[in-house]
C-alpha cells in the first residue's frame, strides 16, 4: 500500500506567507509542491520554499536545547533551558534596568507569536526595546 | 579597435595537428586565438563553450575532424548536432551566434586552418566586445 | 552542492628556445621570469628557460628539479607535444612523477612560427603557459591498464582471404575458429577457372590450400555456420555462432557421395554455378569442397516439405543421415577477430539497358567463369544460352555498375584484368571475334599491362566507349556504343555479350560491421583504421578486416592482406597482455541517474548499463578516450580521465585570465 | 455529452480496481488543487477530483516511483504531461508496463492558456474528452520576431529578475537527475544576484532540454519572477525538430538526435560550414 498525501501548510520562512503542499509518502517528508491556486504565492516559492522540507529529517537538526557548561554546549531539557534563561534575564534587568534588554522578534513568527513577544518586552521586562526583523 | 579575445578548442587528431601543419609551413594568423587541445570536438560540452563566453571570451571556435574522418569513427558527428542547437538557443537570448563557429580542419589542412583563424578573428573583431554587451 | 577547492601543487615551467626556432619570436626569457614571479600563486616554484629543452641536457634539468625542488606538476613550453610529450613524460617518469602530471604547451608550431609581432608572440606564449599551469595542478595520475590475450582467433569468412590468414595463424601454433556461411570453404576463387595474368588454373592452387585448412590441427571449421553475437573486448571476445544443422553427422560421414547420388530432387545451383548448373537436395557445393560432408536443403528436400523420400537415409552406408538435427549454438572465446566476408557481385539486372535477364545471350563475368571452368556446367565449353551453339562473336562489357554514378562510383579494381582474361579464352577456346568495350583500361600490377599488351596481340578488338544499350538484332545482339577514341557511333553485332560487374559489399555488411562493432563506408565497405598506414586494422582493437570486404581487389592482393591480418594478430597474441589507453572515461554510480544516454552516445559501444544497479559503466577494455559521452552526460557523471571538465575549465581560465590583465594594462 | 470531470471520475472508478493508484488532482482545503493519489480504500475522495488548474503530476509520480519502483499505477494526464512520461520512459526512469494512462484532452481556453502546440494525448488508450486542435503561441512569434539588440536586452531585464529558487528545474517532469549540473560551481556561479549576463543557469538550463522539453510549462507557471523561458525550449525544440526530425514524447523508441550519428540530410541542415 503506498501512502502518499500532501500537507498544504504556509512557508514558515518569512512573512509572504507563501502556500505549499508538503509531500509526505509512507509518513516520511519528501518533498515540496508549491500550492498553485493559493492567492499568495500563486504556485511559486523561493529557494527556501522549495527546499522546507530538507531540514526536517535532517541529521543536523537541534532536537533539544544546548546549555553551554565549562565551553562546551551540552544536552538539557526545556525546563533546564528556560529557567536558565529567566535567571539570567533576572540578574541582568536587576543590575542594569529593564532597557538594557531588547527583543527581536522574526518574520518566521505567526502574528500570535509575535504580539506574546511585545506584550513578554513590555510587561514582563519593561521595555520598549522591541524590534523586528521585517521592519523596513 | 580591440583585440578580441578568443578560445579555440581542437580535436587532437585533425585539427591540433592541422595547426601544426600551419606552423610547419610558417604560415601566419593573428595571435588572438588561444588553442585547447581535446581528444575529439564531440568532447566539447555546451557548458564548456557557455562557460568560456562567462569568463569574458569574445569568441569560441571548435574544429574537428572531418565529417566521415573522425578518429572516434562519430564523435564529430555529435558536435555536428549539439552545436548548432547551441548557436541557435545563443541567437534567441540575443547573443551574436557568429560568435560560436565550427567547423572541420584535416591533420593536412594548414592553410585551412589559418584561412578559418583569420576570418573568424575578423568577424569578432567586427563585433563589440563580449562583456560590454552583457552589460 | 560541489565545492572546488585549488589544490596546493609545486609546478615547474620550463620554457624552451628550439634554438632560434622559438628564441628568435618570442622573448623567452621575459615569458620565465614572468611565469616564476606571476604565477606564483597558481603554484609555480621553479621557472627555466633553456636551448633545447628536448636534449638530454633539458631533461636532465626537468629531473633534477623534480628531485631536489619536490616538484610535483611539470610544464614544458616547446614544440607540439605530438612531438616531444612522449620524451619530456618518460623525464618526469624517470624522476618519479606520474606521466600524466607532466603538460606540454605548443609555442612553436602555434605561436613563435605563426605570430609576426615578437611583442604579441610573448604574450600569447605567456597566456599559454598560464593556461597549462591553470590546467596541470588539476591533473591526477593515472595508471595504464593491461589486459591478458586470449590467444584463440575468430576468422569469419573461409574464402581465399580467411583461408590465407586462418593457415598463417595456425601454423604459428595458435588455435583458430573459421566460421563460413556456405557449406564449403573456397568463397568466389573457388568458382573460377584461370586468375589473370598467370593464367594458371584457380582450383589448382585453391584446393591444396583448402585441404591444409580443412585438416589442420588448429583450425576449427566451422562451416554452414554464422556469428549471431559478440561481445568483449580485445583479448577477450566472447562470439555466439549457429551452426546451421546439415542433418548429416559428420562423425559417421564419409563424403562418398551416395546420398547425392540417389537423391530424386534436383535443384538449381544459383550460388556456386551461378544459376548455370544443377545440384540435388542434399549436396556438396563442388567436388573438392572442404570440408566434404554435404548438406541437405532443407526447403527443396522432398522429405521435409512432403514427408516421404528420405532416399539418401536408405542408401547412406553410414547411418549419417540425420534428418531430426538441430541447429547447434556455440559459444567460443577469442582475443582476436579477423573479417574476410568478401564481396557481393553488382547485380546487372539494375540495367535494364544491358538486357541480362532479358536477353539469353547476355552473361554475367560469374555465369562466365562457370562455364569456361571444365568442371562447370558446359564442362567448359563457351557456348550460348541454349547449351550447344558457339558463338561467333563475344562482346565483353567493362565497369558494369561501377565507375557509374547512377550505380557505384568507385572502380571495382579487378574487371579490366578479368575482362582481358574473358577476352583471351574466348579466343581460346572459339577463335571467334572478340569486342572489349571499356571507359579507361586499368592494368596497375606486375605483369598486369603486359597481359593487356599480349592480348592486343592475340587480335582482340578494343573499343574505347561506354556501351549505351544492348538490343536484340541481326540474328543476334547488337551492342551500341560511342567509340570516344574516333568519335562515332558503332553498332557491333555479336552473338554473346559478357557483361564484367563489378563488385560490391556483402548485401548484410552493415548489420555484420555492427554486430564487431566496426564501421562501413558510404558504399559499405568496412573501414580500415588508416588507409595508407593501418590498412587491416579498424577502429575497434582486435578486430581486423582483409580481403575483399574491405573494398574490391584482386587475389594477391586479398592473399596479401589476410596474410598482413594475421601477422598484426600474431603480433598482439606474442605481447600477451595489451596497454589500454589510460586517458578513459568513467562513471561516477552515486550521481549517475540510468538514463541511458551515454550508451546511445558511444562510438565504440563501450558503455554497458547494469541493468540490476540502474547506472552505466564504462568497459576500459573497450573505451577509447574520445569523451563524447560526457559531452552528452546531463549531471555530468560521467569524468573522461585527463580532460576533465575542471581542467579544461582551469585551462580555459589560465589562458582568458592573461588576456584580459593584457587587456587592462593596454587600457592604462 | 457527459462533461469531462464526471467522464473522468467514471473512468478512475473503472480503472481502479485494478491498480495500487490513480494519480490525479485533488480540491483540497481551502479550494487549493494538488496531485493526489485516489485509492481503492478511500474512492470516496473522487468527489474531490478536479481538473484545472494544471498540476505537476508526472513530478509526483517521479516520486512515488523512486519509493516503490515497481507499483502498479494509473494516472491522468494532458498531453504534455503524456509526453513528459513518455519521455521519462526513454531515459529509464520508469516502466511503462505498470502505468495505465487515462489521457485528458484539453479545452479551447486550456490550450490558450498555456499557448500550446499538442494539447491532446496520442499514447493513452483509456482518453477522455475531444482532441482539440493546438493553438499559436504569440508570446514566442512575438520574442522571436525582436531584434538582436532587443532580445539581448530584454532577456538581460528577464533574467536579472531571476532570484535562482531553482524551482524552474524542481518543478520540471524531465529533471531526474540526483546531482544537477546547475548546482555545480563549474557552470553555475554561486552567490550572485542578480545573476551575471550571460546567465549560465538559464542558459545551461536550456541546452540540457534540448530534445527534452515537452512544453508543458510548468516551469514558466512556478516562476516567482514570471520569466518566459519556455520560449527558449520551444524555439529550439523546433530547429531540432526541422533540423533532426525529433520530437520529445512522440515516439516511444526514437532517441534523442544528439546522441547519434548524422543521418541522410542532417548536416546539410544543421548550417554547419560545407
Amino acid at each position: 500500500m503506498i501512502d502518499y498525501k500532501n500537507v498544504l501548510t504556509t512557508c514558515p520562512y518569512c512573512g509572504t506567507g507563501c502556500a505549499l503542499h508538503l509531500q509526505v509518502l509512507d509518513e516520511k517528508l519528501v518533498g515540496v509542491l508549491p500550492a498553485k491556486n493559493h492567492v499568495v504565492s500563486e504556485g511559486g516559492l523561493c529557494i527556501k520554499g522549495w527546499n522546507v522540507h530538507a531540514f526536517v529529517n535532517h541529521p543536523d537538526r537541534l532536537t533539544t536545547p544546548l546549555i553551554r557548561k565549562n565551553g562546551k554546549l551540552e544536552e538539557a531539557t526545556w525546563d533546564e533551558a528556560l529557567t536558565l534563561i529567566a535567571d539570567k534575564f533576572g540578574e541582568v534587568k536587576t543590575a542594569s534596568g529593564p532597557d538594557s534588554v531588547a527583543i527581536l522578534t522574526s518574520a518566521k513568527c505567526t502574528n500570535e507569536e509575535n504580539y506574546l513577544l511585545q506584550k513578554f518586552a513590555r510587561a514582563v521586562i519593561g521595555t520598549n526595546n522591541v524590534d523586528h526583523c521585517a521592519r523596513l | 579597435m580591440y583585440e578580441p579575445k578568443i578560445i579555440g578548442f581542437l580535436c587532437n587528431w585533425c585539427s591540433y595537428r592541422g595547426a601544426d601543419t600551419a606552423g610547419m609551413a610558417r604560415m601566419k594568423y593573428p595571435p588572438n586565438v588561444k588553442i585547447i587541445r581535446v581528444p575529439c570536438s564531440g568532447r566539447i560540452s555546451p557548458e564548456l563553450v557557455l562557460r568560456s563566453f562567462r569568463e569574458g571570451a569574445d569568441g569560441v571556435i571548435l574544429l574537428g575532424c572531418h565529417i566521415g574522418d573522425c578518429h572516434y569513427a562519430t564523435g564529430n558527428h555529435r558536435t555536428a548536432k549539439r552545436m548548432p542547437v547551441l548557436k541557435k538557443l545563443m541567437e534567441y537570448t540575443g547573443i551574436e551566434p557568429e560568435r560560436l563557429y565550427i567547423n572541420w580542419v584535416s591533420a593536412a589542412e594548414g592553410e585551412k586552418f589559418t584561412t578559418v583563424i583569420k576570418e573568424f578573428t575578423e568577424t569578432i573583431s567586427a563585433l563589440p566586445p563580449f562583456v560590454e554587451t552583457m552589460k | 552542492m560541489k565545492s572546488k577547492k585549488k589544490p596546493q601543487e609545486r609546478v615547474g615551467v620550463y620554457i624552451c628556445h628550439c634554438g632560434s626556432n622559438i628564441a628568435g619570436v618570442v622573448n623567452v626569457e621575459d615569458v620565465s621570469t614572468w611565469a616564476g614571479k606571476e604565477l606564483e600563486k597558481e603554484g609555480v616554484v621553479v621557472a627555466r628557460d633553456y636551448k633545447f629543452m628536448c636534449s638530454s641536457l633539458g631533461q636532465e634539468l626537468i629531473e633534477k628539479d623534480i628531485k631536489e625542488q619536490g616538484l610535483t606538476r611539470v610544464v614544458v613550453a616547446a614544440c607540439s607535444p605530438h612531438l616531444h610529450e612522449p620524451t619530456f613524460r618518460n623525464a618526469c617518469s624517470r624522476a618519479g612523477v606520474n606521466p600524466y602530471l607532466f603538460e606540454m604547451t605548443n609555442i612553436r608550431e602555434q605561436d613563435s612560427w605563426v605570430t609576426t609581432d615578437k611583442l604579441e608572440a610573448t604574450k600569447k606564449a605567456k597566456s599559454l603557459v598560464s593556461a597549462a599551469v591553470g590546467r596541470v595542478v588539476y591533473q591526477k595520475p593515472l595508471e595504464s591498464l593491461f589486459v591478458p590475450i586470449d590467444p584463440n582467433v575468430l576468422v569469419v569468412g573461409g574464402g581465399v582471404t580467411g583461408i590465407q590468414a586462418a593457415l598463417e595463424i595456425a601454423n604459428s601454433g595458435q588455435h583458430v575458429y573459421l566460421v563460413e556461411r556456405e557449406p564449403s570453404i573456397g568463397g568466389h576463387m573457388a568458382q573460377f577457372d584461370k586468375t589473370f595474368p598467370t593464367l594458371d588454373c584457380s582450383a589448382c592452387i585453391l584446393t591444396p590450400k583448402m585441404f591444409d585448412a580443412g585438416n589442420h590441427k588448429n583450425i576449427t571449421m566451422l562451416t554452414w555456420s554464422e556469428v549471431e553475437k559478440v561481445e568483449g573486448y580485445i583479448g577477450n571476445f566472447t562470439v555466439t555462432i549457429r551452426k546451421r544443422a546439415r542433418f548429416i553427422e559428420e562423425s559417421l560421414c564419409t563424403g562418398c557421395g551416395v546420398c547425392w547420388e540417389k537423391c530424386p530432387k534436383k535443384v538449381v545451383d544459383d550460388v556456386f554455378e551461378a544459376g548455370l548448373g544443377y545440384r540435388k537436395a542434399v549436396y556438396t557445393p563442388f567436388p573438392q569442397a572442404v570440408p566434404k560432408y554435404p548438406v541437405i536443403d532443407h526447403e527443396n528436400c522432398t522429405y521435409f516439405q512432403k514427408g516421404t523420400c528420405k532416399a539418401c537415409e536408405k542408401f547412406c552406408p553410414t547411418g549419417a543421415i540425420k534428418f531430426d538435427q538441430q541447429d547447434e549454438i556455440l559459444t567460443v572465446k577469442v582475443g582476436n577477430i579477423i573479417l574476410a566476408t568478401g564481396y557481393d557481385l553488382f547485380d546487372a539486372r539494375k540495367i535494364p539497358n544491358y538486357g541480362y535477364g532479358r536477353l539469353p545471350n547476355v552473361f554475367t563475368s560469374l555465369e562466365f567463369e562457370r562455364m569456361t571452368n571444365a568442371a562447370g556446367p558446359t564442362m567448359g565449353k563457351v557456348v550460348l544460352r541454349d547449351g550447344v551453339t558457339q558463338p561467333k562473336s563475344v562482346a565483353v562489357i567493362h565497369c558494369v555498375g561501377s565507375r557509374d554514378k547512377n550505380y557505384h562510383n568507385y572502380c571495382s579494381s579487378i574487371c579490366c584484368m578479368q575482362s582481358l582474361k574473358f577476352a583471351h579464352l574466348v579466343k581460346e577456346k572459339t577463335g571467334g571475334d572478340v569486342y572489349q568495350f571499356y571507359i579507361d583500361m586499368r592494368t596497375p600490377g606486375k605483369s598486369y599491362d603486359e597481359f593487356y599488351q599480349k592480348i592486343i596481340h592475340e587480335g582482340v578488338n578494343m573499343i574505347r566507349g561506354k556501351v549505351a544499350e544492348i538490343i536484340e538484332g541481326e540474328g543476334g545482339l547488337i551492342v551500341q556504343a560511342e567509340d570516344t577514341l574516333v568519335g562515332k557511333q558503332r553498332r557491333i553485332p555479336v552473338d554473346m555479350v559478357i557483361l564484367s560487374a563489378g563488385l560490391e559489399s556483402r548485401a548484410d555488411a552493415k548489420e555484420v560491421a555492427q554486430k564487431f562493432g566496426i564501421s562501413c563506408s558510404a558504399d559499405d565497405w568496412f573501414i580500415e583504421r588508416h588507409p595508407k598506414l593501418d590498412p587491416v586494422a579498424t577502429m575497434t582493437d582486435g578486430v581486423f578486416v582483409a580481403g575483399a570486404c574491405q573494398g574490391p581487389k584482386d587475389i594477391p592482393a586479398s592473399v596479401a592482406q589476410g596474410a598482413a591480418a594475421a601477422a598484426r594478430v600474431l603480433s598482439i597474441i606474442g605481447q600477451g597482455e595489451i596497454e589500454i589507453e589510460a586517458a578513459t572515461a568513467m562513471v561516477d554510480e552515486i550521481t549517475c541517474v540510468g538514463c541511458k544516454q551515454c550508451v546511445a552516445s558511444c562510438p565504440y559501444q563501450a558503455i554497458q548499463f547494469l541493468e540490476e544497479k540502474g547506472k552505466a559503466y564504462v568497459q576500459e577494455a573497450l573505451c577509447k578516450g574520445c569523451g563524447t559521452c560526457v559531452g552528452t552526460c546531463l549531471p555530468k557523471s560521467i569524468t573522461l580521465k585527463h580532460f576533465t571538465d575542471e581542467q579544461i575549465v582551469a585551462e580555459m581560465i589560465g589562458a582568458m585570465r592573461v588576456m584580459k590583465s593584457f587587456e587592462m594594462t593596454e587600457v592604462a | 455529452m457527459t462533461d469531462r470531470l464526471t467522464t473522468l471520475r467514471k473512468t478512475i472508478e473503472n480503472v481502479l480496481p485494478n491498480v495500487e493508484g490513480v494519480l490525479a488532482l485533488r480540491i483540497g482545503p481551502g479550494g487549493i488543487t494538488a496531485p493526489h493519489l485516489f485509492s481503492k480504500e478511500h474512492s470516496e475522495e473522487l468527489d474531490k477530483l478536479a481538473l484545472w488548474p494544471k498540476e505537476p503530476v508526472p513530478d509526483t509520480l517521479k516520486i512515488i516511483l523512486r519509493a516503490h519502483p515497481d507499483a502498479k499505477l494509473a494516472i491522468v494526464c494532458r498531453g504534455c504531461e503524456e509526453r513528459g512520461i513518455v519521455e521519462m520512459f526513454k531515459h529509464s526512469q520508469l516502466n511503462l508496463d505498470n502505468l495505465t494512462l487515462i489521457g485528458l484532452q484539453c479545452e479551447q481556453d486550456e490550450a490558450e492558456f498555456c499557448r500550446c502546440a499538442k494539447p491532446f494525448t496520442v499514447h493513452s488508450k483509456l482518453t477522455v474528452g475531444e482532441p482539440i486542435e493546438g493553438v499559436p503561441d504569440p508570446l514566442t512569434a512575438k520574442i522571436e520576431a525582436m531584434s538582436q539588440p532587443e532580445k539581448q536586452a530584454f532577456w538581460k531585464q528577464e533574467f536579472e529578475h531571476c532570484i535562482k529558487c531553482y524551482g524552474c528545474r524542481n518543478i520540471c517532469p524531465q529533471c531526474f537527475c540526483n546531482i544537477c549540473a546547475l548546482e555545480d560551481e563549474t557552470w553555475v556561479e554561486t552567490g550572485r544576484l542578480p545573476m551575471p549576463n550571460p546567465s549560465m543557469y538559464h542558459m545551461v538550463r536550456a541546452m540540457h532540454m534540448t530534445a527534452k522539453c515537452v512544453a508543458c510549462r510548468e516551469c514558466e507557471e512556478t516562476c516567482p519572477a514570471d520569466i518566459p523561458m519556455a520560449v527558449h525550449f520551444r524555439l529550439i525544440a523546433r530547429d531540432v525538430r526541422e533540423m533532426f526530425n525529433y520530437e520529445p514524447g512522440a515516439s516511444m523508441d526514437q532517441k534523442p538526435p544528439q546522441l547519434l550519428v548524422l543521418e541522410e540530410g542532417e548536416y546539410e541542415r544543421s548550417g554547419l560550414p560545407h
